[in-house]
């Protein structure tokens, strides 16, 4: 598969990574079907956001830097990239859900008004 | 030369009248008797060449490749009908100059009657048989706007109408019969195809041809079953009426007819068609015209008879009686034209032509009475007058049309009782309008007309006369000069006299005088007051069978349309998908196509579970779509998504990053759309659960799951085969050499196939203009004007927010994440940089890095809100459009000034200081402009989609107000200066 | 001590692949909207990883500019998204 | 990988025929929107398969084009991204215009059989 | 006058220098130039520019960060998968009272926030004073008011404000 | 050679695009943008001229076979985007021109002013079209057709309002969905013939195994549906008639020569796959069925049709029925008689649409006239309400003087009305004579004689269907009782008009050299191996191995 040979010093830890990476991620997405409501669904992911991207882009700049025998760190703009960016995404998805439950749930409650008149 | 002004001189002048001005009656007259005395002059003199056998020519070529020539051509035949054509307008003219009244607009008619002179001649002189059925078209045109001449009254629109209708119709069929008959006989030349009448005659094409041509000149010569038009046609004013619908062109047919009669005469069909259609039209033209009130009716129906007798001579196969066919079309010519004068002069001197009305005009108008008189009377048939001697001729051609008893007998009773019907409504014409006593209640006094008018109708009369008691004199010679120009050697003797003995024609002939006067009585004793309909014959009328076939087929094409065309999309997408998927499915069926022998690659399940969510996204959005369109498209994006990680995995880098990008925006655009698209409330729609909704899901499942595996085939088909790598091996090999990029896609892009990126960027700009055109007219839909739902019930931000361009981060929960995203901005922007100038060696280039900014602008609008922005700053992006454009049609022009090709990459290197080596290429700079123009076009999109909420904003819960948006920031600075 | 690589290599990547059918799956069901949008997201880092293994699969940096490009904006189609629902509208005036 | 990859296109270009005749002006342009999906997909597919070849040379490699992925097809979809995504966005004015002008977001302007 | 923190400018810098992984003399002042093009054309959109004082205190937060986001990874995964003692878990919103107001601090804030699974932003009081939180494992409410307001507040105010 | 010459090929292209962009600097000032307009215009004609002239044998120094061949960029013809100028493409841009100044000359009056970018639009129209043209790779149309298409939305909807929005959306999706199809076509002939240049897939097709036949006839087949969804054959073109009314005059003038590019491109791709002995859908029998059921279609829709510009869309239809159908009664014969037709169709239907935009407006003059006359002509005496037994009414026996404007209109109806039905004396007639001859000549030999006659059948049927249903029309425009108000006609409506008219008169009168040009592009259309040969050996190659050698 991997038509390049890596040192031992890359292979083993980003291997380990690696796994880790996954792991982590595929369990927050598995928090997405397992947890019960939307706002404790919202926890799943940001595993995968934070310390399974983490381990990923760690593997991948060892992997790279190993690759071009120099050090190689442009992973860590993704890094930065994502820190920025996840808790707009989060502020902005999580208000939208408090708005729509809120508003769900009153139209609930006008509709039980309704039916008790 | 001068058979070329015969033609021409006619035409000509028809031009010039028509810009002579409305009122120059006198002027037009002059203008339009000078031309047809020439051309009468013209004619005259060239009878000595003519009469000695010889054909006088000329050609001009034309389109020799489809061997047509502009070719005139005139024998005796084609003289004798000049000389009438020329000498009738002539005449007709003079009339009409009297005719028409002071008021009318005559330049209209004087110019039309031109045109139709110089049609008819041309026609007449045709030596090319195209060039025939060219006039010939042009008679039709110009007598239907002589008709309609008065094109205010419905007749006359109606009588145009029908006339062009069924005239055209037969020139069509003669059209297609001439073609046909060139190409049996080998060329079109008139000459050619005469001599070639026995070739044409043993061709298997001859019936179609014969039935072709005939209905061409059957149609012209308004023979039974096309007879209808001419009577609906005397709604022209009556000169007309005297020129086109007795004297020329009705005679069209019958002179084709008589042209090609050593072609095409000789055979059964041609016997028995001519003969029935002459022979039909002769009886119930004669039989009709007794019982009319018009007196054009009369006459008009009279022409039908007259001409089917003509057109039964022609048909009986003889060539004596193709001598009397031509001598009785001069002979009618000239006593049908005088009387439509007549009529022309009572209807001018009375205001009426009913003959019903009418009553003793012979005390006031003596002159027009004798004219008439004599006149009527030839047309009757009485001896000493030009007519009775070709029907007297005609009588005895009937003897020997043809074998067996009920032609023998038959024929000479039937031209008996046509001669009588002649006889009657002749008589019945002149009686009912100048016998009796003076009619009291005209709507004018009659009075004698000015002798302008007199004369023209007085020339024909002595004209019928004189041929009438000198047959030999006067009209003989010509007659034997254009039969033998039709008939050459084979000319038969036949001798012109008053006189031949007491023969069955003379018996006939008196027998005919004589049932005349009996039928004539007892319809004036029975029937006084006609209705105008001839008995029998009403239920039969021509007219309106024609006219209700013609709204029956307007009715059924408009039904025919709906059948086989639907202005639904859905009908019209069902039909291209369908069509598509059938054609190919067949050529595939019949083609064999089947797989390939490549070896496959081993299945890699996580590519697999992939597509399982891809397949199940786009499943998904196929069923959300119609009433949760959110969802729809967020699965639509997850689809995106996959097919961008399905680009990467098969080593196609710039794609995932370009279908990335795109799927980005198109999310962002469709949302800013979604806006003005209020809400589908699902509901339990009746209409979705009857049994021909469903059935028409289940054939549109059908239809997709079929073009689904037709697409899967292909593309296995095509994958299971070996690559062709010749066109990437020239690519992979020049790539890095010659066009200096290690990116071989991007190489293509800007340099190998940079045309193709040149157009597309094209319609980037060109789609960004037409979205930025159609919403400054945008009109949105009624529910969708006022403020967001989502925005009336949140509080945080109420509807009476005002957005401050001063402030410097907005208040509330957008707080945060402007700070954030505002920081995100350089950054975004060295990104694009980046992938604009890395393009050429690694993925990337101007499309993506364009999009990146312009991503990155679009965010700024999110957070910031459109005011805020535009009041900080101004993005110009049509500017950038056009820079984008500019830029990259120099970055193709810069190729010229170095001698090469457009869109030719230079190259410049550069060793700076410092620096090191600079590689500069004009591929960069075509690069660049694709990613102005990207930035330009994204914005302008999504900003004028997004500048729509601005009319929410400033009138707040007015609905549908406002109509028009400005797109640039000047709507900012206005708010700005308002608060 | 290649294989070991490749197998964590492959397992990430089955793992990212897993990730993003969950993802999926919430997408599908919903049931509320905004789940659809977290659903959005979390594709589209899992995406994003996925991007990253093939890179390494096959050494090659290329995809590291998706991976870059899907972290930075990744994330407009989700605030996009929220903001339409939170708002009603993308772009407010 | 080509019997997925054509499975993969089949079931794009299915979901995207369904919308496409839809009478929903939405449905229309979703169905558009998978149909260009699988004809991009379906063009690239035309260069053949090939895993870990980007054809992104250096310069000391040897320019044999079996090494690298197909470059063509990838450039003509290229292409033919930017054109669909330019023509979706018109149609999707369109729709609005339409959807404004005629009261009805039925691609027929008026409201036909379901 | 258009003052951007110069900060900023080398981060730019850097981040060209990384993307292209060079650090030739021409990608220096190209980057440096395009760097200072950007940011002044991105200016305007931009007024607001932060103030830092004491970088180390970040660096030191940063790391501290770190420790708590593998932690939480730990603890989260554990209510995923359904490994917590109590078998039941109990989340919900919970409300911290800040007294950081600078707008960047409370943007990096709300990063570390987010960053830390099993804590989600929810929503600041326009006056900038109360945080609504929502945390996946609420057991007690004053350890979580502790951490954010001892362990990241107080570092924060000491670089932004 | 002269470097001016050298690189005229590309300006039909380059000129409308630096004009269009231009343009968009300077949206002030309305003068300046007709200026350019007008400019770009009168030198894309000009170009245009010249090539035709290149392509003749009168010049043979420049271009020996006629065909000149220009590559884009420095790469050669199978690899690289070649410009390709035969007589057939010169002829088109000529035609494309030609129409253009005219419908540009005539939007000048009031029509650019509806909407904004109208002339930036109509110059990268231009541009789409010239390109489609030229253009000898089979991506590269694709391309250009998008560009044609895309300006084509925006002048459609140029101006907007319900009608036209409701027809461009269908218009649009429909040639999305053609688009998708050219797409899948191009996709599959390069996938198994491995090529996207024109000539260069004749001889590759004909090399191709037998295994791959198959696949590479559905590619053409489909590629094949495409282009005649584009030319509106029947039952591919419902959106047509829609679209093309719900146009502006000019616009829809300008459209007339859209759905020639399906047309070009069909005669184009089908003359080069013939040589190959692959047809697909090219040249076959099916093309011809099309073509007759496209003329049927168009034949009823013109009856059926209650107004003019509707009866002009479905001239349009049967011009390009008329077109295919020849292209599939046989190529060879029909060819230069096509072509002919062809021009004249265009010019024809140019002139007629933008007349239709002034006669439109008499009509709102004259108080409806149409509309509120007691009772349409058509219905005199057939239900025996408009029959009057007295034929002495009193009705007035005076003409009416026909105002100049009013004059003009009729004469360019009737012209029109001429060309449209192939009656003489005009160049309408030329085309019909010359196609219906060919069509007759072909007969004996060919052996489906039946082909031949259903075609002069269906001609003949046009004629008369044009006929009747123009009468009609012309007869409710311009005799029905109306007012004595006068139109004001604006020279700058009705020079164009004429203008294009003229073009027509000129065609009749100059028949031969035009012929004998369409006669010269029809051989080279029949014997492709000229233009194959002039593009896979142009120069050019020298060019790249003189570039390889620095
Ligand atoms: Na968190
Ligand atoms: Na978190």
């Amino acid at each position: 598969m991997i038509a390049t040979e890596f040192p031992l010093w890359a292979t083993l830890p980003a291997s380990l990574l690696l796994v880790i990476g996954g792991l982590l991620t595929v369990i927050g997405s598995l928090g997405l079907l397992r947890l019960p409501t939307f706002f404790a669904r919202m926890h799943g992911p940001s595993m995968g956001n934070t310390l399974g991207t983490g381990c990923v882009l760690i593997a991948s700049m060892i992997l790279s830097s190993a690759l071009l025998h120099r050090p190689v760190a442009h992973e860590f703009i993704i890094t930065v990239f994502i820190v920025i960016v996840s808790p707009v995404t989060a502020m902005l998805v999580m208000r939208a859900a408090r708005y729509r439950t809120r508003v769900k749930e009153e139209r609930r409650q006008q509709g039980l008004q309704r039916e008790q008149e | 030369m001068s058979l070329v002004l015969i033609v021409l001189l006619p035409f000509l002048g028809s031009l010039v009248a028509a810009f002579l001005p409305s009122n120059a009656r006198n002027a037009e007259a002059w203008l339009a008797g000078i031309v047809a005395v020439t051309c009468t002059g013209l004619v005259l003199n060239l009878y000595p060449e003519v009469t000695s056998g010889e054909v006088v020519r000329h050609v001009i070529p034309w389109l020799p490749q489809f061997g047509l020539n502009f070719h005139l051509r005139m024998d005796g035949y084609a003289w004798l009908f000049a000389l009438l054509v020329s000498f009738m307008g002539a005449l007709v003219v003079l009339y009409a100059r009297y005719y028409m009244s002071a008021a009318d607009p005559v330049p209209r008619f004087f110019s039309f009657l031109l045109a139709f002179m110089g049609a008819m001649v041309g026609m007449v002189l045709s030596g090319n048989l195209i060039q025939l059925v060219v006039f010939w078209e042009l008679t039709s045109l110009t007598s239907f706007m002589l008709i309609a001449y008065w094109y205010h009254l419905s007749e006359a629109r109606h009588g145009a109408r029908t006339a062009l209708t069924v005239t055209a119709m037969g020139g069509l069929c003669l059209l297609g019969g001439v073609l046909m008959l060139g190409e049996v006989a080998g060329g079109y030349e008139l000459d050619r195809v005469l001599a070639a009448g026995d070739q044409i005659r043993a061709h298997p094409w001859y019936p179609a041809i014969l039935i072709l041509v005939l209905l061409g000149a059957l149609t012209k010569s308004a023979q039974f079953p096309f007879h209808f038009w001419l009577p609906h046609a005397m709604a022209a004013p009556t000169p007309v009426s005297a020129y086109l619908h007795s004297a020329t062109m009705v005679k069209a047919g019958v002179f084709l007819l008589a042209r090609l009669w050593p072609v095409l005469s000789g055979t059964d069909l041609w016997f028995w068609i001519l003969c029935l259609a002459g022979l039909s039209s002769l009886l119930l033209g004669g039989f009709a015209a007794i019982f009319q009130r018009d007196m054009k009716g009369v006459l008009a129906y009279s022409t039908i008879s007259h001409l089917g007798l003509i057109t039964l001579l022609l048909g009986m196969n003889t060539r004596l009686a193709l001598v009397a066919a031509v001598f009785h079309m001069m002979n009618h010519a000239t006593f049908k034209a005088s009387l439509f004068m007549a009529a022309g002069i009572v209807d001018h001197g009375t205001g009426t032509r009913d003959l019903q009305r009418l009553s003793g005009l012979s005390r006031a108008m003596p002159i027009t009475a004798t004219l008439a008189l004599v006149a009527a009377a030839a047309m009757a048939g009485v001896p000493l007058l030009n007519g009775f001697l070709s029907k007297e001729m005609f009588f005895a051609e009937t003897m020997f049309a043809g074998e067996g008893p009920a032609i023998r007998i038959g024929l000479p009773a039937m031209a008996t009782i046509a001669g009588m019907f002649s006889v009657a409504y002749s008589l019945r014409l002149i009686h009912q309008v100048f016998f009796g006593p003076l009619a009291e209640d005209l709507p004018r006094v009659p009075h004698e007309p000015t002798r302008g008018m007199l004369l023209p109708s007085a020339l024909l009369v002595l004209a019928c006369l004189l041929v009438g008691i000198f047959p030999g004199y006067t009209v003989g010679p010509f007659l034997r000069t254009a039969t033998q120009a039709i008939l050459g050697e084979q000319t038969p003797t036949y001798s012109l006299a008053v006189w031949h003995g007491l023969t069955l024609p003379l018996v006939m002939s008196f027998v005919a005088l004589l049932g005349g006067f009996i039928i004539y009585l007892l319809l004036y004793l029975h029937r006084r007051r006609s209705h105008g309909h001839a008995p029998l014959l009403n239920r039969f009328d021509g007219g309106r069978t024609f006219d209700v076939v013609i709204i029956r087929l307007i009715r059924a094409a408009g039904l025919a349309r709906r059948t086989i065309a639907s202005r639904r999309l859905q009908s019209q997408l069902l039909m291209i998908v369908g069509i598509a998927f059938v054609a190919a499915a067949l050529v595939a069926w019949s083609g064999d196509v089947h797989w390939g022998a490549a070896q496959l690659s081993p299945v890699d399940p996580i590519f697999a579970l992939l597509w399982v969510v891809g397949g199940a996204c786009a499943i998904g959005a196929a069923v959300q779509a119609k009433y949760h369109r959110l969802a729809a498209l967020i699965m639509v994006g997850g689809t995106g998504l996959i097919t961008c990680l399905t680009f990467a995995w098969f080593s196609a880098p710039d794609l995932a990053l370009t279908q990335i990008t795109v799927e980005v925006v198109t999310v962002v655009l469709i949302l800013l759309g979604l806006r003005w698209l209020p809400r589908r409330i699902e509901m339990n729609d009746a209409r979705r659960q009857t049994l021909r909704a469903k059935a028409r899901r289940v054939r549109d499942g059908i239809i997709a799951v079929a073009v689904g595996g037709g697409m899967a085939t292909l593309v296995f088909a095509v994958l299971s085969r070996p690559r062709m790598v010749d066109l990437s091996r020239f690519f992979v090999e020049h790539s890095l050499p010659q066009a200096g990029g290690g990116n071989v896609v991007n190489v293509i892009l800007v340099d190998f196939r940079a045309f193709d990126t040149f157009g597309e960027i094209t319609v980037v700009g060109i789609v960004a203009l037409t979205v930025y055109a159609l919403l400054r007219r945008f009109r949105p839909a009624i529910e969708s004007v006022g403020l967001p739902r989502a925005q009336r019930e949140d509080g945080a931000r109420g509807t009476q927010y005002v957005p401050d361009p001063t402030e410097l981060l907005p208040q509330g929960y957008m707080m945060v994440p402007a700070v954030l995203v505002r920081m995100l901005l350089p950054m975004a922007g060295l990104i694009s940089v980046f992938f604009l100038l890395r393009g050429h060696n690694l993925p990337g280039g101007g499309f993506i890095g364009g999009l990146v900014l312009a991503t990155a602008v679009i965010v700024q609008y999110m957070v910031g809100g459109a005011i805020w922005v535009e009041a900080r700053t101004r993005i110009q992006p049509l500017y950038w459009i056009a820079s984008g454009l500019l830029a990259a049609g120099t970055a193709g022009t810069i190729a010229w000034f170095a001698g090469r090709t457009f869109l030719t990459s230079l190259t410049l290197d550069l060793d700076l200081p410092l620096i090191g080596a600079i590689h500069l290429s004009s591929t960069l700079w075509f690069d660049i402009g694709v990613y102005m123009l990207v930035v330009g076009a994204t914005v302008l999109m999504l900003v004028a989609l997004a500048h729509q909420s601005l009319r929410s904003y400033r009138r707040p819960g007015a609905v549908a107000q406002s109509t028009d948006i400005r797109m640039d920031s000047r709507v900012a600075s206005e708010t700005q200066e308002a608060h | 001590m290649m294989p070991l690589l490749d197998g964590a290599i492959w397992f990430a990547q089955f793992c990212f692949a897993l990730a993003t059918a969950f993802a999926a799956i919430r997408l599908i069901r919903g049931p509320g909207a905004q789940d659809r949008v977290l659903a959005f997201d979390t594709m589209y880092i899992n995406g994003m990883l996925s991007l990253l293994m093939l890179g390494m699969r096959s050494s090659s940096t290329a995809y590291f500019d998706m991976a870059l490009l899907i972290a930075l904006f990744g994330f407009v189609g989700t605030i996009a998204l929220a903001k339409f629902l939170l708002r009603g509208e993308v772009i407010e005036p | 990988m080509e019997i997925i990859f054509a499975l993969a296109i089949g079931v794009l270009s299915g979901s995207g025929v369904w919308l496409l005749l839809r009478p929903r002006t939405f449905q229309v342009i979703m169905g558009l929107s998978l149909l260009a999906y699988a004809i991009n997909l379906f063009i690239f597919a035309m260069g053949r398969l090939a895993i870990d070849r980007a054809p992104i040379l250096d310069p000391g490699d040897v320019p044999d084009p079996t090494l690298y992925a197909d470059p063509v097809p990838q450039a003509l979809v290229l292409t033919a991204i930017v054109i669909s995504f330019a023509t979706t966005a018109l149609l999707l004015v369109v729709i609005l215009a339409s959807r404004g002008l005629t009261g009805t977001d039925h691609v027929d302007g008026r409201e036909g059989e379901a | 006058m258009r003052r951007v923190p110069p900060i900023f400018a080398l981060v730019m810098l850097a981040m060209w220098l990384l993307l292209n992984s060079s650090i030739s003399l021409a990608h220096i002042i190209l980057g440096a130039v395009i760097s200072s093009l950007l940011l002044l054309a991105a200016y305007p959109l931009r007024p607001l520019q932060p103030r830092m004082r004491r970088g180390p205190v970040l660096l030191r937060l940063a790391f501290k960060v770190l420790i708590d986001v593998i932690r939480s990874n730990i603890g989260v995964a554990r209510v995923i998968l359904g490994l917590t003692e109590r078998g039941k878990i109990h989340s919900g919103f919970m409300q911290i009272p800040l007294d950081l107001r600078d707008p960047h601090g409370l943007s990096v804030l709300a990063m570390i926030i987010t960053c830390t699974p099993g804590t989600v932003w929810v929503e600041l009081s326009p006056d900038r004073s109360m945080l609504t939180i929502h945390v996946l494992d609420l057991v007690d409410e004053s350890e979580w008011i502790e951490r954010i307001k001892n362990r990241y507040e107080r570092a924060l105010i000491e670089v932004f404000q | 050679m002269n470097p001016l010459l050298m690189h005229l090929p590309v300006m039909p292209v380059a000129i409308p695009l630096f004009a269009g962009a231009i343009m968009l600097f300077v949206q002030d000032s309305r003068r300046t943008r007709a200026f350019i307009a007008v400019g770009a215009v009168l030198a894309q004609l000009l170009v245009g001229a010249l090539l035709l002239y290149m392509t003749t044998d009168a010049v043979l120094d420049i271009w020996p076979k006629g065909i000149g061949v220009y590559s884009i960029g420095k790469w050669p013809a199978p690899f690289g985007i070649v410009l390709v100028v035969d007589r057939l493409a010169a002829l088109m841009l000529v035609l494309t021109a030609t129409v253009a100044s005219a419908a540009l000359l005539y939007s000048l009056a009031r029509w650019d002013r509806v909407g904004v970018h109208y002339h930036p639009l109509f110059q990268l129209l231009l541009m789409g079209l010239n390109g489609a043209f030229l253009t000898g790779d089979l991506f590269n149309l694709f391309v250009f057709v998008e560009v044609l298409l895309a300006a084509s939305y925006g002048l459609l909807l140029h101006g907007s309002g319900a009608p036209r929005v409701k027809a461009g959306l269908h218009y649009i999706v429909v040639n999305l969905v053609a688009s998708l199809l050219f797409l899948i076509g191009v996709a599959i002939i390069y996938g198994v013939a491995g090529t996207l240049n024109m000539a260069d897939l004749a001889p590759r097709a004909a090399q191709l195994a037998v295994s791959d036949r198959g696949l590479f006839d559905v590619g053409a087949t489909i590629l094949g549906i495409a282009f005649l969804v584009k030319a509106a054959v029947w039952p591919l073109n419902f959106w047509l008639p829609m679209t093309y009314s719900a146009a502006g005059a000019p616009v829809a003038a300008i459209f007339s020569l859209l759905t020639k590019v399906g047309v070009y491109a069909i005669i184009r791709v089908g003359s080069l796959l013939n040589e190959s002995g692959v047809h697909g859908p090219f040249g076959s029998d099916w093309l011809f069925y099309g073509g007759i059921a496209t003329i049927a279609f168009g034949i009823i829709g013109m009856l059926a049709a209650h107004h003019l510009p509707r009866v002009v869309a479905y001239s349009v239809i049967v011009s390009s029925g008329t077109l295919l159908a020849a292209a599939g009664l046989d190529l060879n014969a029909l060819g230069a008689a096509a072509l002919f037709y062809l021009c004249v169709s265009v010019l024809a239907s140019g002139a007629f649409f933008m007349l239709t935009g002034m006669t439109e407006r008499a009509r709102t003059h004259f108080a409806d006239s149409a509309d509120t006359a007691p009772l349409p002509a058509e219905t005199y005496g057939a239900f025996g309400s408009g029959d009057s037994d007295d034929p002495m009414d009193t009705e007035d026996e005076v003409g009416i003087a026909i105002p100049a404007a009013m004059a003009f209109l009729g004469l360019a109806f009737v012209c029109c009305a001429l060309l449209v039905a192939g009656l003489p004396p005009l160049s309408g007639f030329v085309s019909k004579f010359a196609l219906l001859s060919a069509a007759v000549g072909v007969a004996p030999t060919a052996q489906s004689a039946v082909h031949s006659w259903v075609f002069v059948v269906a001609m003949l049927g046009t004629g008369l269907a044009a006929i009747i249903s123009l009468t009609r029309m012309g007869m409710r425009l311009f005799w029905s009782v109306m007012g004595r108000t006068t139109p004001r006609l604006r020279v700058i409506e009705a020079a164009p008009v004429a203008f294009l008219i003229l073009g027509c008169v000129i065609m009749t009168v100059v028949a031969e050299p035009i012929m004998g040009f369409m006669v010269a592009a029809a051989e080279g259309l029949s014997a492709p191996q000229t233009y194959i040969d002039a593009v896979l050996s142009a120069d050019t190659n020298a060019a790249l191995a003189a570039e390889a050698a620095r």
